[in-house]
């Protein structure tokens, strides 16, 4: 194993350049490194101003999704070992499709936008009082809906989606995903409201089936999958309402 | 100078700040609730507890049994009334999670489940999975996402409160996207910002937890409470840090030596048995675990490893169904950042930095001395923890103790009043200063990193597992030496825009502050209890120290330290027992 | 098409940021997104079907001189290679389709959701058996 | 309440045809394109096949055939257009072109199957 890897990492200040440029850097290679302490190593001893996020460094908080060599990957679970062997520099750039803030941050106003259109909040008509106790779920019922509710909101599934990338209004994998963890979960009541949103067609109509956002989710969340299983609902939905119009609410 | 007002500010959106957010806008949903956060709310460290959330539900457990737990787990420093307060709230407070949709593990018949957790008599933990704070907090984001009367500014950092007439007005904010520096005028700020993991180099803590909250109340005259006392988390993995939660033992994970010994049972914890049983060996309390993984190192009963001694924890023979039932975040941790498999191999642990027992001084309403100012979970000492926080005491108290502060401070709030001239001439000021001191300061010698490595050696040689008067001594002087040499830092980003240099060098800033008051308050403290253990001074002194330590930084920022009395209301000071002979077993039902 | 668009909300305040246009070949670039334009592009070859089983038809209205004439024109080399190439984008249709089936249709079964796995392979089992009967019904003379 | 939008009806043609075309095209397309033609298997003569289709069921088994895979393409060549061509100020017209022509070829299916003799 060679004693250094070079990264080539997007460097952009709106203040100083008119479009981004790569710059190198070498970094020393340790089995137990991932790209994220490279790009540390690098602001901590080379060069401060080098710009990114990350916090939790387990995977879990969402912060630093990148592209790395053209896939989206969370830079605290990408070792840099494995790039060892291709023999030229590992390439680390903003996440693919979102307006890039400075070198390696990008704009996440518009994905936090579409998590709240899609009413992710649980929805319930009665409203029971607490001192009467817990919602029964059954384990069962748990499992329908908890794939969908692990999404970390990395946003690596919209760096996947080009439907995303060609025409920003779509709502989104994430985001679907999330109004599917309510839809499927055995307390909520609220399908039918966040219907309105998702079955525009700039919710699940605009959706390809591509299939690269289940594939690069980190915690197999697929929301593709979530996204296809909508289509089906909207469209029986749809017809029951067309069937049966008095059946509507 | 742009000035935003509102009524109640919350600077911080991890689960405390949420929890209050949501307590303040339906207090009154006519005030203006503001989060001020230096990261998008769902990155909060909140995220990243995974074990569970301790409340009495199940027939059997009691109130009293949760308290008692809760009180010698934390070496009778709790203040009592506050531990009371805690326990009984805390299952209505996860209930109401619960009703806002969190996904909380079930048993077959639909009801909550609970599990067993350390130092903990009763099984009570509630958990979803092994990633109940991920649960918790992206429920409570979601929540309130629900309410329009919440403001939010995220990625703003606060790097000053606004103090005038004898309360705060305010804080001063820098938009990280911009380099807009502003005030954010308030009638009540709560403090949320977590913890200060960061303060240390081997720390289960993400790289926001800088002791924010804590550093700025300690600058505007707040007294800070038990600073001495900072959770060691047993089991965490070498080099990275990473928890391996409790709830691994509390599945009947087993901690061994290098010889494959159950060492626990050395340390007056217990005998070893096979099925898991509550406060024994595994399931004893941190600060003990934490303590005897020292003592094995002394006697060369560890192993080494490129990062230092490690313990291995062993899960083998829980079989691959519970792991992948009950722990699958281990399991995902452990191959994704070890390239270790739990149901074949060992996981090396050794002990890491997890949680802060102290913190901003606060009464039962999370309101601190200074006016207008509260705080709300890592951030604060009420104090429910005591010298030593049990496992799964975090996530109610930061919903019990989160919602009671938002609720008073939005009661506060319904006063009329206006921020004074003089408040927002002190956002002027500081925006002068940050421009002068670093942004537009070329000359500066001194790395940010360089710094902040020489402070992580000093509170890891100096204020760790075990101190003494020595070592405390050196440490404080070498803070005040890096203090020193702070004035002269030089940033290598002059950028406006997302200067994440700027935030790391004014986050070292408070990481400074918040060492020296460990250190100063662990000096203060002659005698050995819960977390702090001093090897000049063992064994506990209620006689002099059942008291807790607040240390104020005065206006020309000399360092004072008084005690404070604990309340005890029904549980007179005893000895902490743990672990039990092998024929009066209380198994850890399945 | 276009009703009550939105567009994409950015945050109001920001310093000039950098958005790259996405490439007119996007899908060139990287194996998935090629894969996912030829699955898409099959299309236009199950249409081709189409318009071969309908001029079929209505050589075999026409009698059998017609029919004659259609079957010849099946043996134009152009057409074969024509028809191979449709017959690998029908396929890579067909295996694509089935591939997805399983994360498409959540199916569950006594509460626990049925094995991706077995829904794949229901799906290739039945393509086999249905292939083998339209086979079956246009040899057997 | 959003605009109630033809997708859903659009996709379950879509969705039925993809099926249909997954599972029986291969078979009829080796058969019919290469099979025969090229001598591999002896192709079925113009009685048997012409008595054949004229059976009712065949007919209506044809027209499906037909009428759903060309919605199948609509659909799906009308994104593959938006997506790789990204001509989206051509939307309508790409709309009207690839279902005016689904239409067409039905009801050319149609005639043919209905005036089969």
């Amino acid at each position: 194993m060679p004693e250094t890897i070079s990264l080539e990492v997007l460097r952009y200040s709106p203040e100083r350049d008119a479009e981004p440029s790569f710059q190198r850097y070498d970094v020393p290679l340790h089995k137990d490194w991932v790209v994220l302490d490279a790009l540390n190593y690098i602001k901590d001893k080379v060069d401060g101003s080098l710009t990114f996020r990350w916090s939790c460094r387990m995977g879990i908080c969402g912060s630093c999704g990148m592209m790395v060599n053209g896939e989206p990957k969370l830079t605290c679970a990408t070792f840099l070992s494995n790039y060892a062997k291709e023999n030229k520099p590992v390439r680390v750039q903003p996440l693919r499709y979102f307006p890039v803030i400075r070198d390696l941050v990008v704009e996440v106003t518009d994905f936090m936008t579409k998590l709240q259109s899609v009413k992710p909040w649980l929805i319930r008509g009665d409203g029971k009082p607490i001192s009467e106790g817990e919602y029964l779920q059954t384990p069962e019922q748990l499992d329908r809906y908890k794939q969908f509710s692990m999404c970390i909101n990395c946003m690596l599934c919209y760096a996947a989606c080009p439907v995303y990338g060609l025409d920003p209004v779509f709502i989104g994998p994430a985001a679907i995903a999330l109004a599917q963890r309510y839809n499927m979960d055995s307390r909520d009541e609220g399908a039918h409201e966040r219907m309105d949103v998702l079955a525009q067609h700039e919710g699940i109509w605009g959706c390809t089936f591509v299939g690269e956002c289940t594939k690069v989710c980190p915690k197999h969340v697929d929301p593709a999958g979530a996204i296809q299983q909508y289509k089906l609902t909207a469209t029986i939905e749809r017809f029951k309402s067309f069937l049966m119009p008095w059946a509507a609410k | 100078m742009d000035i935003s007002y509102h009524d109640v500010l919350l600077v911080g959106g991890g689960g405390a700040g949420l929890r209050a957010a949501i307590a303040a806008a339906e207090t009154n949903p006519n005030l203006s609730v503001a989060v001020v956060s230096k990261v998008y709310p769902m990155r909060s460290h909140t995220v990243s507890a995974e074990g569970g959330a301790a409340g009495v539900i199940k027939p059997g457990d009691t109130l009293d049994d949760h308290a008692y737990d809760t009180i010698s787990g934390g070496d009778w420093l709790c203040d009592q009334d506050a531990v009371e307060i805690f326990v009984k709230e805390a299952p209505e407070e996860l209930l109401r999670l619960e009703h806002w949709g969190c996904p909380w593990s079930r048993d077959p018949d639909g009801r909550i489940a609970v599990r067993a957790f350390g130092g903990m008599k009763k099984m009570r933990t509630w958990f979803a999975d092994d990633k109940t704070g991920f649960h918790l907090l992206h429920t409570l984001f979601q929540t309130t996402l629900k309410y329009n009367a919440v403001t939010r500014y995220d990625e703003w950092f606060v790097t000053r409160l606004l103090v005038d007439e004898g309360r705060v007005q305010g804080v001063v904010a820098l938009q990280l996207m911009s380099g807009r520096i502003q005030a954010i005028t308030a009638k009540s700020v709560i403090l949320c910002t977590g913890g200060c993991g960061r303060v240390f180099p081997f720390t289960t803590n993400a790289s926001i937890k800088t002791g924010d909250g804590m550093a700025l109340a300690f600058q505007a005259g707040t007294p800070l409470k038990d600073m001495e006392f900072v959770q060691y988390h047993p089991t965490g993995l070498p080099f990275t840090g990473i928890l391996i939660t409790e709830a691994a033992r509390a599945e009947g994970g087993h901690l061994i030596n290098k010889n494959g010994y159950r060492y626990l049972q050395d340390y007056n914890l217990g005998t070893p048995t096979p099925q898991p049983v509550l406060r024994n060996m595994e399931l004893g309390p941190r600060d003990r675990l934490s303590q005897a993984f020292v003592k094995e190192v002394e006697k060369g009963h560890t192993t080494d490893t490129p990062y230092g001694p490690v313990v291995h924890l062993d899960l083998r023979h829980l079989g691959e169904k519970v792991i992948n039932t009950r722990l699958p975040f281990v399991r995902e941790l452990c191959l994704k950042y070890e390239n270790i498999d739990p149901i074949k191999e060992l996981i090396p642990v050794r002990p890491v930095i997890h949680y802060m027992m102290g913190g901003v001084h606060t009464d039962n309403n999370g309101a601190t001395p200074l006016a207008g100012l509260y705080a709300a979970g890592e951030v604060a000492c009420v104090s429910i923890n005591g010298a030593n926080r049990l496992g799964s005491n975090s996530l109610p108290e930061l919903l019990v103790f989160g919602a009671r502060a938002g609720r008073a401070a939005a009661l506060a709030a319904m006063e009329q009043r206006t921020p004074s001239e003089h408040a927002i001439s002190q956002a002027q000021d500081e925006k002068a200063r940050l421009e002068e001191q670093f942004l537009r300061k070329t000359a500066g010698r001194e790395r940010v990193a360089t710094i902040r490595s020489e402070m992580h050696q000093a509170m890891e040689s100096g204020a760790g597992i075990y101190r003494n008067q020595t070592s405390l001594e050196n440490a404080a002087d070498k803070l005040r030496e890096l203090r020193e040499r702070f004035r002269d830092i030089g940033l290598d980003d002059h950028s406006l825009t997302f200067n994440t240099e700027l935030l790391a060098a004014l986050e070292l800033s408070f990481m400074l502050d918040v060492g020296s008051a460990i250190v100063e308050s662990a000096l203060h403290r002659t005698e050995s209890r819960g977390a702090h253990q001093r090897t000049d001074f063992a064994g506990r002194d209620d006689q002099n120290f059942l008291a807790h330590t607040l240390i104020f930084r005065n206006p020309d920022g000399r360092i004072r330290l008084e005690k404070a009395p604990v309340v005890i209301t029904r549980w007179p000071p005893a000895e902490r027992v743990y672990g039990v002979k092998p024929d009066v077993k209380e198994v850890a039902a399945r | 098409m276009s009703d009550t668009r939105q567009a994409a909300r950015y945050t109001e305040y920001h310093p000039r940021w950098y958005r790259p246009r996405v490439s007119t070949w996007w899908w060139l670039g990287r194996w998935p997104y090629l894969k996912f334009i030829l699955r898409e592009i099959s299309s236009v070859f199950v249409a081709w079907f189409v318009v071969v089983l309908l001029q079929q038809i209505r050589a075999l209205s026409r009698g059998p001189e017609a029919y004659a004439a259609f079957e010849r024109w099946l043996q134009n080399p152009l057409i074969v290679l024509l028809n191979l190439i449709t017959l690998f984008f029908v396929v890579f249709h067909a295996i694509t389709w089935f591939n997805v089936a399983a994360s498409a249709m959540a199916i569950r079964f006594h509460g626990k959701r049925v094995p991706d796995l077995l829904i794949v392979g229901t799906n290739y089992a039945a393509w086999a058996a249905i292939s083998l009967v339209v086979a079956w019904f246009l040899v057997r003379s | 309440m959003a605009k109630q939008s033809n997708e859903p009806a659009l996709w379950a043609l879509f969705s039925a045809g993809g099926v249909m075309a997954a599972f029986v095209i291969p078979v009829h397309l080796f058969l019919l394109g290469l099979a025969f033609p090229l001598g591999w298997i002896p192709a079925p003569g113009y009685e048997y096949l012409h008595s054949f289709v004229r059976l009712p069921l065949t007919r209506l088994y044809l027209f499906v055939l037909c009428f759903l895979a060309l919605f199948h393409w609509a659909h799906r060549f009308r994104y593959t257009l938006y997506d790789g061509l990204q001509i989206k100020h051509l939307n309508e017209l790409i709309f009207f072109c690839c279902y005016g022509g689904a239409i067409l070829g039905t009801v050319w299916a149609g005639y043919l199957l209905w005036n089969f003799r």
